[in-house]
């Protein structure tokens, strides 16, 4: 399997009024075909930043973008806008809004957005644009004639569909899912994700996955990034991250999720995430966590736990 | 539990929204349709239903927001549909609480927190010194300590969490012997959602409080709840005790919903989940018969003719499927 | 557009408005407003400063179209501020009077009397007109003979006529086509002693009797003699009680802070004057207005229905009447005081689209989740529109009624244009109007259409920065972009 | 078309509502300027004037005289100075008694209610009158010519003012969204204030600077006299005339427009649409035409449309500070010679427009926002 995203390091921060808002910090992870990584965690953690940073979708305020991103051998980091935008925006990688219900201009119709792209990116005749988007519409599920609508006509998960299809239209290979699903009913939802792992096996696509719904993350993760106060705490592949989590805030997320089957409890981390302005010295979960130690002022260290595996906690430093 | 007295009783309750086109009512949109339920004193009943079944518009008519179709709503033996309005504001307002979904929106951006939370009993005609006690004494029930650190903030100022707190202290603020809670967690983080379930449990033991939990969501409705109400289009399809509705739903629609609910499993992406056909139906003209009838995998003749009543089970749960008849 | 803003942490936004720059420049613009408002309302109470404008009579001997004083700070020219008023029956100084009874057979039957009167003119600028009086109190005819005597000894009779009991006024201003007798007289008494026959027509008369002769002859240009002048009243009656004085006004050119109107009114009373009216009358329209339009928008959302379709059919019948054409209609058919006028005002702009855009904002508002919980816990229609759903409003409210404020001043304004005023009240508009339709454009009085536009200016400028300022502390749509 | 049914209704049943608003605004302004009874005695001073009139005619006076002269004769007077009394007598009572039908005809005896109803009618079709005080240029005294043919000037002016003005605003606010924070979006927020004042008042400054100091341009009037004879020079001319009043409503309005365009534009940037199609990697020229402008149309059509008819209607003093021969003009004379008809008339023309510019408005929103148009939300 070949290697599609190699993110190392990547820093991220936004300057704010009142501070530097230190967004992402040293997140190293690869993706590679036809794979998927869920990046979870609470709201605020970070996890909309990194993945908004790799197609470079960022407010005005960013203070700081460094590391290293590498999106299907090509490296992107110190790319000028534009040549990103030639080179892989739309074309290598993109991106599956977190409000999809909002994220069609009401004005115009669903054919008109899904050609653009095309038309943008690779000038294709505005006929064929208008074959391939017929083609992908009916491929997300969604009859043909809805091209002719306009968005406000479409139901949400119809919407939804609409954008996936509007990510998929250009063959890229890294699609960003930011809480696809967040929005619908468990139906749409579970109708949606059905549908999500069957175009990435036609299309050989990767996705990352962004959600704050760690049973939703299990529906397509085949690797798991935990992420808190812009740290990726812990990464791993979902056989181990679900069943046996290794850092402290895995465990207690992991904890907090109340289960269908079987009578497991329930509980809760106490306590709030901090501040990312004023982030507590040393590892940054260590105000809530029960296993602190007095050395956990210290920034905890990067412990290498397989191949592309790693948990960012002074419990397994020297093992 | 069991055997306590039914504190509200709805029968047969029927909330239509008239479409007005120029003067006339053109039809009805049958929000609910028919529903009938009873919650006991110091119980906690879910009603689970996806969006658009209804289960918001039979919280607001449950707490006289909204006037009902035909039908009876029985608060404590007193048929709130037929109190008149200023009746409803005076007496009834203070007998129920409400706590809301989105903890950003249900407060008044301008005012404090003891503002917020004194509110109703200033309504309500409490003293001065009355409020001032119960206010600190709710922020400390509610886990939002020291209190003096929060009264006088701004709802902005605020996490998530810590204004759903602010809401359910709102809620108990006039000691209501019924909480209505409309889905009070879904816009929460997963774990400040079972913390804030847990510390609401908590105080609606020490109250005695029932509740009447709304929510799409089954998981959290086992462990909060005691007993279970699916609705579906307008209707009660299924109702019985939480763990066992949950682990042997007996509905088709219940057993589809709880199929497409996951539990966090490293296998789940290898399945194809099983889902229902097709989308939930209008409720200008629902479907004759059964409601679920054009999704339903056992449809049989007979479901798309006849309606049918809740059929009462032997272990004490009712379903409405001609499969149980 | 959603409703955005919280109106919380008020004090330390209004901590922050100090930062802005143009705040705190309206707030001095303000001040400056209000400091003059109270100059004039101790200086002139509202009633006397009203009678005393409208009084023609009062501002007889103030200098007509004179300048602001100021101005000579700029020119270096000399000029005479206000009026020289020498009156023989007040003073003394600079005054001979001699009464000679003349006497016929051991009886007197006639009286001689001369008055003299001295001044000195030593200004770089002509005077704007000269204005005499001479009341003469007698029975019988009166033989009036005055002199004009210049520093350079040229003596011109500027009177000479036989006048019974009264008053003697001449008010010696430019008439086209007409020269008075003494200006003939003057033009010989010139040729006589220059041999040059200057050309004076469509002079200032006044010119004439303070200008160098001299200069005048050689190069036919008039320039002002400084020095003492001399003006004598010769009277011959056959009354033996008569009596006769002199008044002479000498009128300048520049006067007080803001000069002076066709009447010779003093504008820097109407300027001060201008300001409280202009204050009170923008912040009253602005400010009721805007809380009347509130409330109906309010009222005709939360309660829907009846009241709603009624509220927004009255709108509609008044967003196709015409604003300023029906108020011209109301004034020409019943006429009314600035205050009606106010009155007016008010019900017009409570009504139209401002009433739409705050209706939308309260349909946005009932549907906050908060509204909902505070009818579930029993809150009563009023208790929601009064502390739940205004109070919302409020950040976006305040910073349009202090911008607006200008805008109802210039509107009085421009009725006042319209010649839609009151006539008593003073208004920096009905300067401005005054001005206007007497030619100051024209005719160069420059100040008489400036001041009162200055004014306006500042107090458009003042008000139009701190509502600005205002918009962006308690509207920060912007900030997170 | 299903969606052109939608709007032909939705039209219809708007254009019904703002009808009726319309006739119950002109009628009320018929109660309130009847209440004093001013509407009746302009009638009634029209009708004596057509019945003098009649008697200007000297054929007809002569008949009216010899028929009175035969009347008196016939009542037996003869003495001169006595029949010339008898005469004249016989003749004013034609008058009154001529004035009386006539006042008859026109319903002037009826009820207030029902006469009222009466000229709401005229009102409504146009039949504004005549004029009491003041002519129109080519001499007639019907309101409806006065009006006509001043209201092209006036359209003239204010309309190019406008488009000029729009275009400023629109282009400029547009920029600016993109140049957030940069000198030129501070400085146009620093401008801004600048608007707090109206076009006539700059227009005093502008008569004073560029007219009589500067002498660049004229300062009043809509041609030289005498007019260039070529129709190309006379075009310029007007051109030339229109420089001053058009800079000052520049000045005037063109900072605040520029200021809310620039912050509508900014706020709307944010929505999720926009956002998402930057992500996509829409050219940003693109996504101002189609994602920022297209939606916005609608109310930016609004704007252009009601400062559009506001500006025919506060044109007035513009119009009488540069002597522009428009109808703002024309209603200041009237209001200076108190002429009722002239005021009453300019007032429902207005309410016809600023109805037909609702209309117009509800049926550009029709077209453009296919939210409306094919029905939705």
């Amino acid at each position: 399997m070949s290697e599609v995203l190699k993110v190392s390091d990547l820093k991220l921060y936004y300057s704010t009024m009142s501070g530097v808002v230190k967004a992402v910090e040293g997140a190293t992870f690869t993706l590679n075909e036809e794979e998927t990584i869920a990046l979870i965690g609470e709201s605020g953690c970070g996890k909309t930043s990194l993945a908004r940073a790799l197609i470079r979708f960022l407010p005005r305020n960013v203070a700081e973008l460094s590391g290293s991103v590498v999106i299907d051998g090509i490296e992107t980091i110190n790319m000028s806008d534009a040549e990103f935008d030639e080179k892989i925006r739309w074309r290598k990688i993109t991106y599956v809004s977190q409000a999809a219900i909002n994220s069609l201009n009401p004005v115009i119709k669903v054919v008109d957005h899904l050609i653009e792209p095309l038309v943008i990116h690779f000038k294709t005749p505005k006929k064929d644009a208008v074959a391939k988007a017929a083609e992908i519409i009916k491929r997300v599920g969604i009859p043909e004639d809805f091209l002719w609508r306009y968005p406000f006509e479409l139901s949400g998960g119809m919407k939804q569909r609409v954008v996936i299809a509007l990510s998929l239209i250009t063959n890229p290979r890294v699609v960003i899912l930011d809480e696809p699903t967040s929005a619908l009913d468990v139906m749409t939802q579970a109708n949606i994700l059905n549908m999500l792992k069957e175009l990435k096996d036609e299309s050989k696509l990767s996705y990352i996955f962004i959600t704050h719904d760690i049973a939703v993350s299990s529906e397509l993760a085949d690797k798991v990034a935990v992420m808190y106060a812009g740290w990726i705490v812990e990464l791993g592949p979902a056989e181990k991250v679900y069943v046996d989590p290794m850092h402290p805030y895995s465990k207690g997320l992991l904890g907090s999720v109340p289960r269908l089957k079987g009578n497991t409890p329930v509980t809760f981390i106490p306590g709030t995430p901090p501040s990312l302005i004023n982030p507590p010295k040393g590892c940054r979960f260590r105000p809530r966590c029960k296993y602190a130690m007095p050395m956990c002022e210290q920034e905890p260290p990067v412990v290498k736990t397989g191949q592309g595996e790693y948990v960012r906690c002074w419990l397994y430093a020297g093992k | 539990m069991s055997g306590q007295q039914d504190l509200l009783v709805v029968k047969d309750l029927r909330v239509w929204h008239p479409i007005r086109k120029f003067l006339t009512v053109a039809g009805y949109v049958r929000a609910v349709d028919g529903v009938s339920l009873s919650v006991k004193q110091g119980e906690i009943v879910a009603i689970v239903g996806e969006s658009g079944c209804g289960k918001t518009t039979l919280a607001r008519a449950i707490m006289g927001l909204i006037p009902a179709y035909s039908g009876s709503i029985f608060f404590e033996g007193v048929d709130i549909t037929k109190l008149p309005k200023p009746t409803i504001r005076r007496w009834y307002s203070a007998q129920v609480g409400l706590v809301q979904q989105d903890p950003y929106g249900a407060m008044p951006p301008f005012m404090t927190i003891k503002k917020i939370i004194e509110e109703p009993m200033i309504i309500h005609k409490v003293p001065k010194e009355e409020r001032e006690r119960r206010v600190r004494q709710l922020l400390e029930e509610t886990g939002l300590t020291p209190p003096e650190d929060f009264l006088h903030k701004y709802p902005h100022m605020l996490s998530g969490g810590q204004l759903q707190r602010v809401a359910i202290a709102r809620a108990l603020a006039l000691k209501p012997k019924l909480i209505v809670a409309d889905e009070p967690v879904s816009m929460l983080d997963a774990s400040v959602r079972i913390e804030v379930l847990m510390m609401f449990r908590g105080l609606q033991e020490k109250y005695k409080t029932s509740v009447l939990y709304i929510t799409h969501d089954f998981a959290t409705a086992k462990y909060f709840s005691d007993r279970i109400f699916v609705m579906y289009a307008g209707q009660i399809v299924e109702a019985g005790p939480s763990r066992d509705l949950i682990n042997k739903p007996k509905h088709p629609y219940t057993e589809a919903l709880i199929n497409v609910l996951p539990d966090p499993d490293p296998g789940n992406r290898f399945t194809v989940k099983k889902i229902l056909p097709g989308e939930p139906p209008n409720l200008i003209r629902p479907p004759p018969g059964c409601r679920l009838h054009p999704r339903c995998p056992y449809a049989m003749e007979k479901c798309r003719r006849e309606e049918l009543p809740l059929i009462e089970l032997s272990d004490g749960r009712q379903v409405r499927c001609w499969l149980y008849a | 557009m959603k409703v955005a803003g919280i109106p919380n942490r008020l004090k330390a936004q209004l901590k922050r408005l100090v930062h802005y720059k143009s705040f705190v420049a309206g707030m001095v613009i303000l001040t400056f407003f209000v400091g003059l408002s109270i100059y004039a309302m101790v200086t002139w109470p509202y009633s006397e400063a009203v009678a005393k404008w409208n009084n023609p009579a009062v501002w007889l001997d103030y200098p007509k179209h004179a300048k602001p004083s100021w101005i000579t700070l700029f020119t270096g020219v000399r000029e005479l501020e206000g009026s020289l008023i020498i009156d023989t029956r007040l003073e003394a100084k600079n005054v001979v009077k001699l009464r000679q009874v003349l006497e016929r057979f051991g009886k007197p039957f006639a009286t001689i009397e001369r008055i003299s009167i001295g001044f000195t003119y030593d200004y770089d600028a002509f005077p704007a007109r000269l204005v005499y009086v001479v009341p003469v109190n007698t029975t019988d005819r009166v033989f009036v003979n005055m002199t004009w005597r210049k520093p350079s000894g040229i003596e011109i009779i500027i009177e000479k006529n036989f006048f019974t009991s009264g008053e003697l006024i001449r008010s010696l201003e430019p008439k086209p086509g007409e020269v008075p007798e003494f200006a003939l007289r003057y033009v010989e008494i010139v040729e006589k002693v220059y041999g040059v026959r200057v050309n004076i027509s469509n002079l200032n008369p006044t010119y004439l009797l303070f200008c160098d002769d001299e200069y005048l002859a050689k190069t036919g240009a008039l320039r002002v003699l400084k020095g003492s002048y001399q003006v004598g009243v010769e009277t011959f009656s056959s009354d033996i009680n008569s009596t006769v004085d002199l008044r002479l006004v000498i009128q300048g050119t520049i006067y007080g802070l803001a000069g002076t109107d066709f009447l010779g009114r003093d504008l820097f009373m109407a300027l001060a004057w201008g300001a409280p009216i202009a204050m009170a009358f923008g912040l009253t329209a602005s400010l009721l207005s805007a809380l009347l339009q509130i409330a109906i928008a309010a009222i005709s959302a939360w309660f829907s229905g009846v009241v709603d379709v009624v509220v927004q059919r009255i709108n509609e019948i008044f967003m196709v009447l015409p604003f300023l054409p029906t108020i011209v209609m109301l004034w020409m058919f019943y006429g009314f005081d600035l205050w009606t006028l106010l009155w007016v005002i008010i019900l017009f702009n409570t009504w139209g689209s401002g009433i739409k855009t705050s209706r939308a904002m309260f349909l946005q508002i009932k549907e906050m989740p908060y509204i909902e919980a505070a009818k579930a816990y029993g809150s009563s229609n009023f208790r929601i529109v009064m502390l739940y759903m205004i109070p919302r409003v409020i950040p976006v409210i305040i910073p349009n009624i202090v911008t607006a404020i200008p805008s109802f001043v210039f509107l009085e304004a421009a009725l006042a244009m319209l010649g839609i005023a009151d006539p008593r009240t003073i208004t920096w508009g009905k300067v401005l109007q005054e001005a206007y339709t007497h030619g100051a454009l024209l005719q160069g009085y420059y100040h008489w259409i400036l001041a009162p536009s200055i004014m306006l200016f500042l107090m458009g400028i003042g008000f139009a920065m701190i509502g600005f300022t205002l918009d962006r502390v308690f509207n920060p749509r912007l900030r997170e972009i | 078309m299903r969606g052109l049914r939608r709007l032909a209704r939705f039209l219809s049943i708007r254009t019904a509502s703002v009808g009726a608003s319309l006739v119950i605004a002109i009628f009320l302004v018929i109660i309130v300027a009847n209440l004093g009874g001013k509407i009746d005695e302009i009638i009634e001073q029209e009708i004596r004037l057509t019945v003098n009139m009649q008697l200007q005619d000297p054929r007809f006076k002569s008949q009216l005289g010899y028929s009175c002269e035969t009347m008196c004769k016939g009542m037996g007077v003869m003495e001169e100075g006595v029949l010339k009394q008898c005469v004249a007598q016989c003749m004013q009572s034609w008058v009154d008694e001529r004035t009386r039908i006539l006042m008859r005809t026109y319903g002037l005896d009826q009820p207030f209610v029902l006469r009222a109803l009466y000229y709401l009618r005229d009102a409504l079709t146009l039949s504004l009158g005549r004029a009491q005080r003041i002519y129109s240029d080519t001499g007639s005294r019907e309101v409806w010519a006065i009006i006509s043919e001043r209201l092209p000037q006036t359209i003239l002016l204010f309309t190019t003012a406008n488009v000029v003005i729009f275009f400023m605003e629109l282009f400029i606010g547009l920029a600016l969204s993109r140049k957030y924070g940069s000198i030129f979006d501070k400085l146009a927020v620093t401008l801004a204030p600048l608007s707090s004042m109206p076009g006539w008042f700059y227009g005093l400054f502008m008569i004073l600077t560029f007219a009589f100091w500067l002498k660049l341009f004229p300062s009043r009037g809509m041609v030289s006299a005498p007019p260039p004879e070529d129709p190309w020079l006379y075009a310029l001319d007007v051109l030339w005339h229109m420089v001053l009043p058009i800079i000052s409503w520049i000045i005037a309005y063109v900072p605040i427009g520029v200021y809310y365009y620039r912050t509508f534009f900014l706020l709307f940037s944010t929505e999720e649409y926009v956002e998402y199609a930057k992500a996509r990697g829409v050219p940003s020229r693109v996504i101002e035409r189609r994602y920022i402008l297209r939606p916005t149309l609608p109310p930016i059509i609004t704007s252009f449309a009601l400062m559009l008819i506001g500006s025919w209607m506060g044109a007035i003093i513009t119009e009488t500070v540069f002597q522009w021969p428009g109808l703002g003009m024309k209603f200041y004379e009237a209001i200076n010679f108190s002429d009722a008809p002239v005021v009453i008339g300019i007032i429902a023309i207005y309410a016809y427009l600023l109805a037909a510019t609702v209309i117009a408005l509800d049926l550009v929103y029709g077209i453009l926002d296919p939210r409306v148009r094919v029905g939705g939300e």
